[in-house]
């Protein structure tokens, strides 16, 4: 990532990347600012992710016999998991939830505020944003009692909408209701990160655009995206690692009926508290762990092949 | 590339870490057993906490408010004329029993938490195993000390399993409760069927629910099934119906395999689901149980399985989640029946499942004198009494039972009819795998899945979970 | 106005009103609810009472917990807005080898610890520490949990600070500190609000990490507590969940509008290659 | 006051890339000095290391006699303006102008007058309490000079200071940045990719590329005798005509013609390019005596007061500069003249000025 643009012979660049030190912090103060930061998350993310990591290859458990001797089971755990019907039924879940709510839902819905939010009055604006990022702030816990009164079978909101008294929309149709919760939930984030990044789209640009008559989808495709290419990769990145680590559909599921939106993080909670395998939860979070790396080096090499 | 290379040193970092990790697992249980049972039995100044799944205004209230405001007065006050200065605290949770049940293993896999503390009866053994708690007589170190309580000859031998494993008692039980069908009269009435309704066979279970069909927008029979509900339905659904075909989840240190037993329950449950009779989208929802017990107050439901808990909490026309001002005339009650006469376990001809928790001492409590006095005040005539507010529940205790139970027929009726032909869940570690793997067994039925595949694939869970030797089947 | 122009219009505010309302109405019960005299699961015009609001008010806990959410997340918020301020200033303006990998190898961990999975570890660890029951070190296991993902998007607001600011107050003299205090942190106020929002956020509604590390319900917070409003059998108490959960959404809210106002809340993003 | 003296400078940035390259140069008390060059010539470069913000490879910096080389930038006694003006969006203008002084700890009282004056003298009255993003941009370069100004350096930098203006705005400003630096007397080093800003600010111009210096002059001598091709071409609003020669007895042949030229030591026969800047040939429309280039005009583009008329000589492109009335149409047969002392030859493979012959400035 750091590598810097090697030198064109005849025309010297002129290199001044993000990491120069001009307020002349120095290194070593540079490593004392970091200290505290890196010290916390030492002891509390990677510790206990190591430790994980370790738990994941014994069949450890919180109760009964293996609580005293847990046993080391090398790759069984993972051998397991692969070979577990539940655990791809989770993983395809994660998959959908993911393309659904975060990669085209709240990509799409974010962006399409922040464009039209653009030109909107201002008055407009404020509703809408702030409506937007209201649901993006209240506590998942009470977000959840919403939805399930939103979605409630006899009484719900969406039932007296639609005049569709007695349909369970949880039961019959779980994964489309956690996408559009899910999309609901967190457009916020795509949306504010839009906002900014059209901003630093020329306004001549877009003119231009349509003094030759572009339609606006080739004004987005042609014009807007190449800006905002970085925005997109990044705000795709974030919001797909934490769509796929996102716990709230237990809130409004608990997986079920029938596994059907159990999802891997819930899948996860459910082996190891219901379950109560904690060897076998670990295996499988490390497991979500390297999809979340393949999904970050699939983003490093889009963004580096922008360049 | 660079990232990657940083990342398997990482990898290495990480793997000469875990060699430093391999002692932190698993080293709890030893040693503890070794310590003095007799440590600060003649102090003068004591601390005990206890640890409860209960907590005022939320969860369990009753029993947290009477832990705080009776119970624990009254120890200290007690205490005190003898000249000891105990303090008790009351750390009181209030959350799923999953949740608090790590919680808990987790103190107590650290030699911490509470000195006494409830837990599942179910969970007794997976406990005992993980040497979370020791027997009593252990840990108090007196087997005649423990053994001559006299409250042990109030408290009946099956319920007396619930504190324990192996034959060995680790904890007092608290109250326990039994299953039955609940029906509602006034739709019987309009059904044709007779407000003493006892069914005797399955059969007439069904017959009955054809009869309630013709009834609209009534859903006749509802048994709980699916995953959606947990153990509610292990409870108030395959175990009973087990039972009732004379099977038991684990006998003789073998778990229930696919047997002709078990594809008979499925089978039932396919009669019930696939003809209408239940309604198969309540169970799959994450909230249906609450459901269930709306749509039978509000005459909805024709029968429903469930606990004496329905009674007492949820139709009682005063306190209950869904009220039913008129429960006492309306509501009607059975046991429940064997798939055929004299077909149930040891032969009976009705069954029921019970559940209900103990309360345990922490083997690592600086006090465990006191602490054993405290679980025997708390399990004392008077206290237990106290504890049920003027309420009527199902004890421990025979003697308080027949006090407060008098003027509840139901209960009354759960207490001497049910208890004495109901069974209990083990209290293995395995358990909540195999009860996983029963639910599943059901959803798949109510699903769509056939009886013979849905059971092929409980055996293989039960595999899984157990391992194939400790399986039976067919 | 051509014809065309007019359907695009009304277009533009149908789908605006669209999308509005998807936004507005799972919000109303929380709007209805809390002040209906029989509260359920559904949305309907209240039957007006402020007993539900009573109960909740006389309720052992209920405003205990609000004040052990404030202390517990306040701490939270203002130690991952400080430390991620630190690290990321010096990760934006010192070259510190391993620098990115470092940043994504952590987002990344923050991933499988903020599973289920990893409660063993940290209950062990603060147990070790002396941590359990204090509310202290809940607020650190959260700081640890979200200051990865914090440095990772202050970095952005940081690289976005145009360094000739800081430049100029070196020519003029500035000390490193004075540079900082002068400059730089006032420059970056926005993001560090919009960050203080963030982990304030996040470490609010934050149930598993409290509920496992504190033992005394009177030092449980809010989040932990509306786990509780259900009872034995599962059913949930809906007098008080309905109030509570608005109460308990007050301060997010609150926190939020406070800071929009004065400093805007926003994310850069893009990270530069 | 306070002169510059830069010797044997060079700045290396981490990646090899030699961005100021042995550089020696002298910048004299009270003069206003211009660094220009393409982008990437290591003019900003030069700068910033004069400034302190970028430190120096090898050789020294002395401002006023004092070696500076190692000196953190806030203690070399000089003042800078940034290219995007630097001012500080939190504070208002009074605060940005008076932020050096609150630097060294001066009192607020006097923090206060000085802003009032140093206000007063840019023209900043009633503007005190604003803050950068309402102002224009005229104004905010006008802030970014009081602060410099009442920081009180030796030496004032300044980086691109009209780049961010819009035109017309760019013309009252080199105006006022002119009158100002004559006022105040101050030693001003200014940056810019921009010939004809340099030409008109500066008292001597230091033309580089690649790190290296190319010329140090005058803006006269700079425009009349570039010292390389290199400056030839960069300097002038108009491109010098840069032509393939040959060295004749009384002058050099090109493009079929021949011009006068100061030969010098050059021998005859020998191929040059040379060089000769539209303003100084001489359009005639009849016969003319002596050395001349003929040809006929190919376009004229009008420049206001002057049209630049391209000519085809024998294939050869050739532009001059005519007053507008006697711009000639398309077509035209025209003869090219020059003074002797406007054409000059350059080595044909290194570029460098070739005759010598006496400057005429």
């Amino acid at each position: 990532m750091t590598t810097a643009p090697a030198p064109v012979p005849g025309r010297p660049a002129r290199v001044r990347g993000p990491a120069q030190d001009v307020a002349g912090l120095g290194v070593a103060r540079a490593v004392g600012f970091l200290a505290p930061a890196l010290l916390l998350i030492g002891a509390f993310l990677v510790f206990p992710a190591i430790w994980t990591i370790y738990i994941g290859i014994t069949n450890y458990r919180l109760t009964g016999v293996e609580a005293v001797s847990p046993s080391i089971v090398g790759l069984a755990n993972y051998t397991k998991a692969l070979n577990d019907a539940l655990f791809h039924n989770a993983l395809w879940l994660t998959v959908l939830f993911v393309l659904g709510s975060a990669i085209v839902g709240q990509n799409i819905l974010g962006f399409a505020l922040a464009w039209t939010m653009r030109r909107a009055r201002p008055a407009v604006r404020r509703t809408v944003e702030g409506l937007v990022l209201l649901a993006w702030i209240l506590p998942s816990t009470v977000v959840a009692y919403l939805w399930i009164a939103f979605f409630d079978r006899d009484t719900g909101t969406l039932n007296s909408i639609l005049g569709t008294q007695g349909t369970a929309w949880l039961i019959d149709y779980p994964m489309v209701c956690l996408i559009v919760f899910n999309t609901w939930r967190g457009t916020a984030f795509s949306m504010m990160l839009y906002s900014s990044a059209l901003q630093a789209v020329p306004p001549s640009q877009l003119e231009s655009a349509r003094m030759v008559g572009a339609s606006g989808w080739q004004t987005l495709r042609d014009v807007v995206f190449p800006h905002i290419r970085g925005h997109v990769l990044t705000n795709t990145l974030l919001i797909s690692l934490w769509t796929a680590n996102d716990f709230s559909p237990f809130l409004l599921t608990k997986g079920g009926p029938n596994h059907e939106s159990e999802t891997v993080p819930v899948y996860i909670y459910n082996v190891a508290l219901q379950g109560g395998e904690l060897g076998y939860s670990s295996a499988i979070s490390f497991l979500l762990l390297i999809a979340n790396l393949l999904v970050a080096l699939l983003y490093l090499r889009l963004l580096r092949r922008r360049s | 590339m660079r990232r990657i290379s940083r990342l398997s040193r990482l990898a290495v970092l990480g793997s000469a870490t875990v060699l430093l990790l391999t002692g932190c697992l698993g080293s709890s249980g030893d040693g503890s057993g070794d310590q003095d049972s007799n440590r600060n039995a003649d102090a003068k100044k004591v601390e005990l906490t206890i640890g409860s799944n209960s907590v005022k205004g939320g969860k369990s209230s009753a029993g947290a408010t009477f832990t705080e405001d009776v119970l624990i007065p009254k120890f200290v006050e007690a205490q005190k004329a003898k000249g000891v200065d105990v303090t008790v605290k009351f750390q009181g949770d209030g959350s799923d029993d999953e949740v608090y049940k790590q919680k808990l293993a987790l103190s107590l896999s650290n030699k911490a938490g509470p000195d006494l503390f409830s837990l599942d009866g179910i969970w007794v053994g997976e406990f005992a195993q993980a040497g979370y708690i020791k027997p009593l007589t252990d840990t108090v170190g007196d087997a005649a000390k423990v053994n001559d309580w006299n409250g042990w000859k109030q408290i009946p031998e099956s319920v007396q399993q619930l504190g324990s494993f192996d034959g060995k008692r680790y904890g007092v039980p608290g109250g326990t409760d039994g299953r039955v069908l609940f029906f509602n009269k006034k739709l019987f009435q309009q059904a044709g069927l007779p407000a003493d309704w006892q069914p005797k066979s399955w059969d007439e279970i069904t017959s009955a629910a054809q009869a309630l069909k013709k009834l609209p927008g009534v859903t006749p029979v509802q048994i709980n099934a699916g995953t959606a509900m947990g153990e509610a339905t292990s409870m108030q659904g395959v175990l009973p119906l087990l039972v009732g075909t004379g099977a038991t989840i684990n006998s003789d240190g073998k778990w229930l395999g696919n047997t002709p037993q078990l594809r008979q329950v499925l089978d039932f449950y396919k009669t019930i689901y696939g003809s209408g009779l239940g309604d198969p989208v309540l169970q799959r929802e994450a909230k249906g149980r609450d459901k269930s017990f709306a749509e039978f107050a509000a005459n909805k439901i024709g029968i429903l399985l469930e606990s004496d808990y329905f009674w007492r909490s949820v139709v009682e026309p005063k306190e209950g989640v869904a009220k039913m001002a008129d429960r006492d005339t309306a509501v009607g009650y059975a046991l429940i029946p064997a798939s055929k006469p004299g077909a149930g376990v040891k032969g009976q001809d009705f069954v029921s499942m019970s559940g209900g928790g103990a309360t345990a001492i922490n083997p690592n409590t600086k006090f465990p004198q006191q602490a054993w006095e405290l679980l025997q005040f708390m399990n004392s005539a008077e206290m237990v009494k106290a504890s049920l507010n003027g309420a009527a529940k199902i004890t421990q205790r025979t003697d308080v039972n027949t006090e407060v139970l008098a003027g509840d027929p139901m209960l009354n009726f759960v207490a001497t009819k049910v208890l004495p032909i109901t069974q209990f869940r083990p209290g293995l570690a395995e358990y909540p795998k195999i009860s996983a793997a029963l639910q599943q067994a059901t959803a798949d039925v109510v699903g769509g899945k056939s009886t013979d595949a849905a059971a092929k694939s409980y055996q293989a869970a039960v595999e899984a979970a157990a391992g194939k030797d400790k399986v039976s089947s067919s | 106005m051509t014809p065309a122009f007019v359907v695009r219009r009304i277009g533009f505010y149908v789908l605006i009103c669209a999308i509005t309302l998807f936004f507005a109405v799972p919000m109303l019960w929380i709007a209805s609810a809390p002040f209906d005299k029989s509260p359920g699961l559904g949305v309907h015009w209240p039957d007006w009472t402020l007993d539900n609001v009573r109960k909740t008010l006389d309720h052992p806990y209920a405003m205990h917990s609000m004040v052990n959410s404030l202390l517990i997340c306040v701490t939270t918020a203002v130690a991952v807005t400080a430390f991620a301020a630190l690290a990321s200033y010096a990760l934006s303006r010192v070259r510190i080898p391993g620098r990115d990998a470092l940043l994504y190898g952590l987002l990344l961990l923050s991933s499988v610890v903020t599973g289920t999975a990893a409660m063993v570890p940290i209950f062990v660890m603060m147990f070790q520490l002396g941590l359990i029951d204090s509310r202290f070190g809940v607020a650190l296991v959260m700081t640890g949990g979200l200051l990865p993902a914090a440095i990772f998007i202050l970095k952005d607001f940081v690289d976005a600070v145009p360094k000739s600011y800081e430049e100029s107050a070196r020519v003029f003299g500035a000390s490193t500190l004075q540079i900082l205090r002068d400059v730089v942190l006032p420059v970056a106020r926005p993001g560090l609000a919009t960050i203080l929002v963030w982990a304030f956020v996040n470490s609010w509604g934050n149930f598993l990490v409290p509920f496992l590390l504190i033992r005394s319900i009177d030092k449980q917070p809010g989040a932990v507590l509306l786990q509780t409003f259900t009872d034995e059998g599962g059913s949930a108490n809906l007098s008080v969940i309905p109030v509570f959960s608005l109460l308990f959404s007050i301060p997010v809210v609150v926190l939020y509008l406070l800071v929009n106002s004065r400093y805007g809340f926003r994310f850069h993003g893009g990270i530069k290659s | 006051m306070a002169g510059i003296d830069i010797e044997g400078l060079a700045t290396v940035y981490p990646n090899g890339v030699r961005a100021v390259d042995g550089l020696d140069l002298t910048v004299a008390d009270g003069e206003f000095f211009a660094l220009l060059g393409p982008s990437g010539c290591g003019k900003t470069t030069l700068l910033r290391t004069i400034a302190g913000l970028e430190s120096a490879t090898e050789g020294s910096v002395r401002i006023d006699s004092t070696d500076v080389t190692r000196l953190e930038p806030g203690k070399r006694g000089v003042a800078m303006v940034f290219q995007d003006y630097a001012l500080f969006p939190h504070m208002n203008v009074s605060e940005n102008i008076t932020y050096p002084l609150k630097v060294r700890r001066v009192a607020a009282a006097t923090r206060a007058s000085v802003a009032e004056k140093t206000g007063d003298e840019l023209s900043l009255q009633g503007l005190l309490e604003r803050r950068p993003g309402q102002l224009s941009g005229g104004q905010q370069q006008r802030v970014a000079l009081a602060r410099a100004i009442a920081s009180e350096g030796k030496v004032l930098l300044l980086d691109e200071p009209l780049s961010n203006l819009d035109a017309r705005l760019r013309l009252e400003a080199r105006t006022f940045l002119k009158k100002l630096q004559k006022d105040l007397g101050i030693t001003t080093v200014f940056v810019t990719h921009d010939q004809a800003e340099a030409l008109a600010l500066a008292d001597r111009i230091a033309v580089m590329q690649s790190g290296k210096l190319r010329q140090l002059g005058s803006p006269r001598e700079v425009f009349a005798r570039p010292a390389n091709t290199f400056v030839a071409n960069f300097i002038g609003s108009t491109p010098m005509n840069l032509l393939p020669g040959t060295v004749a007895s009384d002058g050099v042949s090109i493009a079929g013609g021949s011009l006068p030229a100061a030969t010098g030591s050059v021998p005859s026969g020998a191929e040059v390019t040379v060089g000769v800047r539209p303003e100084y040939l001489t359009l005639s429309t009849g016969d003319v005596s002596g050395p001349a280039v003929r040809g006929s005009v190919v376009v004229a583009e009008n420049l206001g007061t002057q049209s630049l008329v391209t000519v085809d000589c024998d294939g050869t492109l050739i532009g001059v500069t005519v007053p507008e009335e006697d711009e000639p149409s398309p077509g035209t047969p025209v003869v090219l003249t020059a003074s002797e002392q406007r054409v000059l030859l350059y080595d044909k493979e290194s570029g460098e000025l070739l005759a010598r012959q006496p400057a005429v400035v």
